[in-house]
């Protein structure tokens, strides 16, 4: 066992910078809390959240389903909407809509979706189109499975209502949030 | 008529047990202290604490709001517990906490009440029963972690004991009193508060009021990493919340004896004013204001220290705060001679 | 070099493969495992990163990672010692039905590195490796129900029904 | 028997010397709920006060990583073993691409190598920070705590800024990284920088040089620098043993090689030198997170073989937003049958991870140990002697992280 000497601050030298620090922050003003959801942070655009995939992109070549670490990717027929009706895709031409070249698209199972966004590097037409929507959950668990035609629309943000602000690096308070311009 | 008196006299006191500073009072005042306590440590540590209960007065009524929880809460009695004990003990333990209160007096009115002048002896003995009922609310759960945790409390309690009397001793030493009465009277006519007459008494008394209501640095008995939540592991409900508020009750025993030994209790309002606001509820207030200031500073030391461990505070019981108050009390000898 | 204790060259097959970070000792024989690691406990390689197997169908190969804190020319280095042995341990019929898969058998190394302990642990329960000599071979990472099925090798099937996917 | 009263410590001598056995010894099962014990159950037997035997009893968040990792295309791998670190992420993503370029001979662009050593400094912030805030709870400095996970998220931020997420960024793949340092990162770090310098000095006040924690930590866990290396200790707990050894200085990579800092090194060996030790090196990680924003060559953040293989979008994508795309290879990889090792120094310490490829899609032999598993023995060897309360100071100094032991 050792016992080497070390330095330290003496009993009433320590208790008392103790104490000081501690009265310091409970006067000051120091919250870096983000009062959520009655503030809500605008994100950065590369901020990984719900994506949708861009319909006239994409080519229905099934790499992003091969990609999915958690498989959560499923290739659906695909859903054309044509003078308001929603028909699948193999009686496009008999409804007159115009065909379609390739038949699959993409469709997220949102229960299993970690965020990686393989698909998005792996897509040889970069045809996905991210958001930073993330704070959302469903109500039950077939929403978690979207249908082709719901999956194309990102889900809305929640918490519309709430000021919106941007975190800033303060010497102060570590994050500081400024309303968002 | 003789009756008139009586019935103004019963509802005087009545009201002065149960109202002001009894049971209302204490109930308010816990309440607000745990909101405060909250509040101050999120204060400290940046952030906001309970707020979305009454989100407009800053979350003022989150403790209410825990009370009710506590009140609505299934009570599950362990299956192998000793269940008269572990129901029992919670609410011993609470009423024994309460009882100094009697003997603890706000204000010169009082004399009419207890004319007993032995109250600094009986209240200090009260508070010394409290634990008891704490070991025997560990024994009773069969849970190993509460055992620990009864244990932990009986070694503390012992080791803490002595300085706490030493060190109101010391007081009374000078006081020549074992009344609270004439103790405020002496700082009262000396314009001097005991803090300054004796400020190692002070500080023992400070020191041993902290472990014996479980506040950090001596929050050992609760430690939640070791024993979950030591003695009240196996507690729900109503019983709980009557476990968690047994400290903060005690806590307030100390803190007005506290003001009333050491900060010149109800100054600066005169010994000798009467009659009810006068002689009771302007010097009730100060006396309350004094001993809140106290309380909050006590629970600010949560948000600073970690907790010790059983043995360093037993080490330090028998080793340093004793020696202190033999010190505070030999202080107090030389003192009462030379003046 | 890395490796030029003669004993060692004797006893083993030494490969290394500095790009990849790799050097191997592959020791022919079960009777000088000890040998060979007491040799290299003596050169300086003071702890033990890692255990594992690898199944390579019908024989098991037993792999301890080793390195160095205390020389300084080796510290950096990782070297595996491996002995590739076959399943060589008959069935306990008093065992019960899935506890069958059979074992390798080899000497545990505990004794010349203490910090293996876990690690032996880990393989056995995962490959079915018999440490003959270790202190505590109790499953460490799995429950005790899958003790036995040794999930880390190829041939192991789980019972899908079991497992609720979606 | 009498035991020694004096620093609250006893020889493990004594302890063995007492009767293990009669109504003497009571065993407490703390965890696997319980507030101070994590996802693991803690077997330990008390003689009084004193704790004679612990058995950690791990493997309740076994999630079977290598067995997953096995029946996978090598790509699906890097997801997985970054939930297993998750205070740890870019490490534990990094040493697997690390052994998985050994094998496919890939040498990522020196702009890349300085990204991957950047987030990776940065995640060894958070994971110290993590380490000591949970330290703090253990010792009931709820303060501490608040503060770093509080602090965190600055530095979380920042790996928001670089990665797009917070946590689990999956930010290194062969060859590179997946994104360029965003406009006005440089700005955004360095504030951070100095708020964070400007913090630690309140940590000395509140937390470090607090008595109280002095009293709990000081010569309590003590393990000396003979034992540590029996034992296999890694990373800061090591080195508070006072052994000299840094994955980082000692087998380097990213770019470690060409960056100037030190390791710290103490000698006592107890909680409170890794309790210290980490304090240090997060000064140690700012200094090398100045340098790398100063020096930062520019050039490609993906290597040339894999940059080639990209098809015209995304060679444009890259040219417009600085992301770099997979090609189609990464999802077809079949490396080469071979093996490889690779070392990486973690914040909780050394990952190793040994690769056995045999030319097919998936892993023939996915290998990893983490540091919280090679730390284990401080639970049956250094905390038997101490007393009950010492086991989450001892638990807390080294920051063991059950999830990541059990991998």
């Amino acid at each position: 066992m050792s016992n080497k000497k070390r330095k330290t601050r003496g009993v009433i030298e320590g208790h008392t910078k103790a104490l000081a620090t501690g009265f310091r922050y409970l006067v000051e003003p120091n919250r870096m809390t983000l009062d959520y959801p009655a503030e809500t942070i605008k994100l950065p655009s590369n901020y990984r959240g719900f994506f949708t995939v861009d319909d006239k992109k994409c080519i229905g070549c099934s790499m992003c389903e091969m990609v999915c670490p958690p498989e959560a990717i499923t290739m659906v027929p695909r859903v054309v909407s044509s003078g308001g009706n929603t028909v699948p895709a193999d009686q496009e031409t008999s409804t007159g809509a115009k065909p379609a070249k390739k038949t699959k698209r993409p469709v997220v199972n949102w229960g299993r979706c970690i965020f990686c966004y393989f698909c998005f590097d792996i897509c040889p037409v970069d045809a996905f189109i991210s958001s930073p929507v993330h704070d959302l959950s469903f109500y039950d668990d077939a929403d978690y499975r979207p249908t082709y035609e719901k999956y194309l629309k990102l889900p809305e943000e929640p918490y519309k209502d709430s000021k919106k602000v941007t975190s800033k690096p303060d010497l102060k308070r570590g994050i500081k949030y400024e309303p968002a311009p | 008529m003789a009756l008139l008196p009586l019935i103004i006299w019963l509802i005087e006191d009545l009201l002065y047990v149960i109202v002001f500073p009894g049971l209302v009072v204490i109930m308010i005042i816990v309440i607000f202290l745990i909101y405060l306590e909250r509040k101050i440590a999120a204060k400290v540590q940046m952030r906001f604490g309970p707020l979305w209960v009454s989100k407009k007065i800053g979350g003022a009524l989150q403790s209410i709001a825990d009370l009710m929880r506590f009140s609505f809460q299934e009570f599950i009695l362990p299956n192998g517990s000793d269940s008269l004990a572990f129901l029992m003990a919670p609410g011993l333990m609470f009423s024994f906490a309460l009882l100094p209160l009697i003997f603890i007096p706000v204000g010169p009115y009082y004399t009419s009440l207890f004319p007993s002048g032995l109250t600094i002896l009986f209240s200090i003995a009260l508070i010394t029963i409290t634990p008891i009922y704490a070991i025997i609310v560990g024994w009773s759960s069969d849970n190993k972690f509460s055992f620990i945790g009864s244990l932990r409390e009986a070694f503390l309690l012992i080791s803490y004991e002595i300085p706490l009397l030493l060190s109101v001793v010391a007081m009374i030493i000078i006081y020549k009193t074992l009344d609270y009465l004439p103790a405020v009277a002496f700082q009262e006519v000396h314009s001097l508060p005991g803090i300054i007459i004796n400020p190692i008494a002070a500080l023992v008394f400070i020191i041993v009021a902290i472990r014996s209501t479980g506040r950090f640095p001596f929050d050992i008995t609760e430690a939640d990493s070791e024993l979950v939540m030591g003695l009240f592991t196996e507690y729900s409900a109503l019983f709980f919340g009557i476990g968690m508020a047994t400290p903060y009750i005690e806590l307030y025993i100390m803190s007005l004896i506290f003001s009333l030994l050491f900060l010149g209790g109800w100054w600066p309002i005169s010994s000798h004013s009467a009659g009810l606001i006068g002689g009771l509820f302007l010097p009730g207030v100060a006396v309350i204001m004094k001993a809140f200031i106290v309380m909050a500073i006590l629970v600010f030391l949560r948000s600073v220290y970690p907790r010790y461990r059983l043995d360093q505070a037993v080490r330090s019981g028998w080793d340093k705060i004793i020696y202190l108050s033999i010190i505070a009390v030999l202080v107090s000898i030389v003192e009462a001679i030379v003046i | 070099m890395l490796i030029n204790d003669p004993d060692i060259i004797k006893e083993s097959q030494v490969k290394e493969d500095e790009k990849r970070g790799i050097v191997e000792i592959l020791v022919h024989d079960v009777q000088s495992l000890k040998t060979v690691a007491q040799r290299l406990n003596a050169i300086g390689f003071d702890h033990c990163v890692s255990v594992t197997g690898i199944d390579l169908k019908g024989k098991i190969a037993v792999i301890w990672h080793l390195s160095s804190y205390s020389k300084n020319e080796l510290k950096g280095k990782v070297i595996q010692l491996r002995i590739d042995m076959e399943l060589n341990v008959q069935i306990d019929t008093a065992m019960p039905k899935n506890f069958r898969a059979p074992m390798v058998s080899v000497p545990s190394l505990v004794n010349i590195w203490e910090s293996a302990l876990f690690h032996e642990r880990e393989a056995h329960e995962m490959f079915g490796i018999d440490f003959q000599g270790h202190p505590d071979l109790r499953p460490i990472l799995l429950s005790d129900d899958f003790y036995g099925k040794w999930p880390m090798r190829k041939d192991f099937t789980f019972d899908k029904s079991d497992i609720k996917i979606e | 028997m009498i035991l020694k009263l004096n620093e609250g410590v006893f020889n493990i001598e004594d302890v063995a010397n007492l009767e293990l056995s009669g109504d003497r010894q009571i065993e407490l099962q703390i965890g696997p709920s319980h507030p101070g014990s994590g996802h693991m159950r803690i077997k330990v037997t008390l003689d009084g006060d004193i704790i004679t035997r612990v058995d950690p009893d791990i493997g309740f968040v076994h999630r079977t990583s290598e067995w997953l990792s096995e029946r996978r295309e090598f790509i699906k791998a890097i997801p997985i073993v970054e939930r297993i670190m998750l205070p740890d992420t870019v490490h534990a993503n990094l040493s697997y691409i690390l052994a998985l370029e050994k094998i496919l001979d890939i040498e990522p662009p020196p702009r890349a190598q300085y990204l991957r050593s950047l987030a990776a400094e940065i995640n060894r912030i958070t994971s110290h920070l993590y380490g000591i805030g949970i330290f703090g709870i253990f010792l009931g400095s709820s303060t501490v705590y608040m503060w770093a996970f509080g602090d965190r998220e600055p530095f979380i931020d920042l790996m928001e800024a670089l990665t797009g997420a917070r946590i689990t960024n999956s930010y290194i793949v062969p060859g590179g990284v997946r994104w360029e340092m965003p406009k006005g990162f440089k700005e955004k770090a360095e504030s951070t920088l100095q708020y964070m310098e400007k913090r630690l000095n309140d940590y000395n006040d509140i937390w470090a040089k607090n008595p109280v924690v002095e009293a709990r930590t000081i010569n309590v866990g003590v393990i000396s620098s003979l034992d540590a290396i029996k034992l296999g200790i890694v990373g800061p707990n090591l080195r508070a043993s006072g052994v000299d050894f840094d994955t980082r200085k000692d087998s380097p990579y990213a770019a470690y090689s060409q960056l100037d800092f030190e390791i710290p090194k103490m000698e006592n060996g107890d909680s409170y030198d890794r309790l210290l030790i980490r304090i240090e090196e997060i000064k140690q990680s700012m200094r090398i997170i100045r340098q790398i924003l100063k020096d930062i060559p520019d050039g490609k953040i993906i290597a040339d073989g894999i940059y080639s293989q990209l098809n015209p979008v995304m060679k444009k994508v890259y040219e417009q937003n600085q992301r770099a795309m997979f090609p189609a290879f990464f999802l077809n990889m079949r490396p080469p049958s071979g093996e490889s090792t690779a070392r990486v120094e973690a914040g909780r310490g050394e990952i190793f991870f040994y690769l056995n490829t045999d030319g097919n899609k998936y892993p023939n032999r996915f290998r990893w140990v983490t540091p919280s598993f090679r730390n284990l023995p401080f639970f049956t060897k250094v905390a038997v002697g101490h007393r009950l309360a010492d086991l989450p100071t001892i638990y807390g100094s080294i920051d063991y992280f059950p999830p990541e032991a059990d991998r």
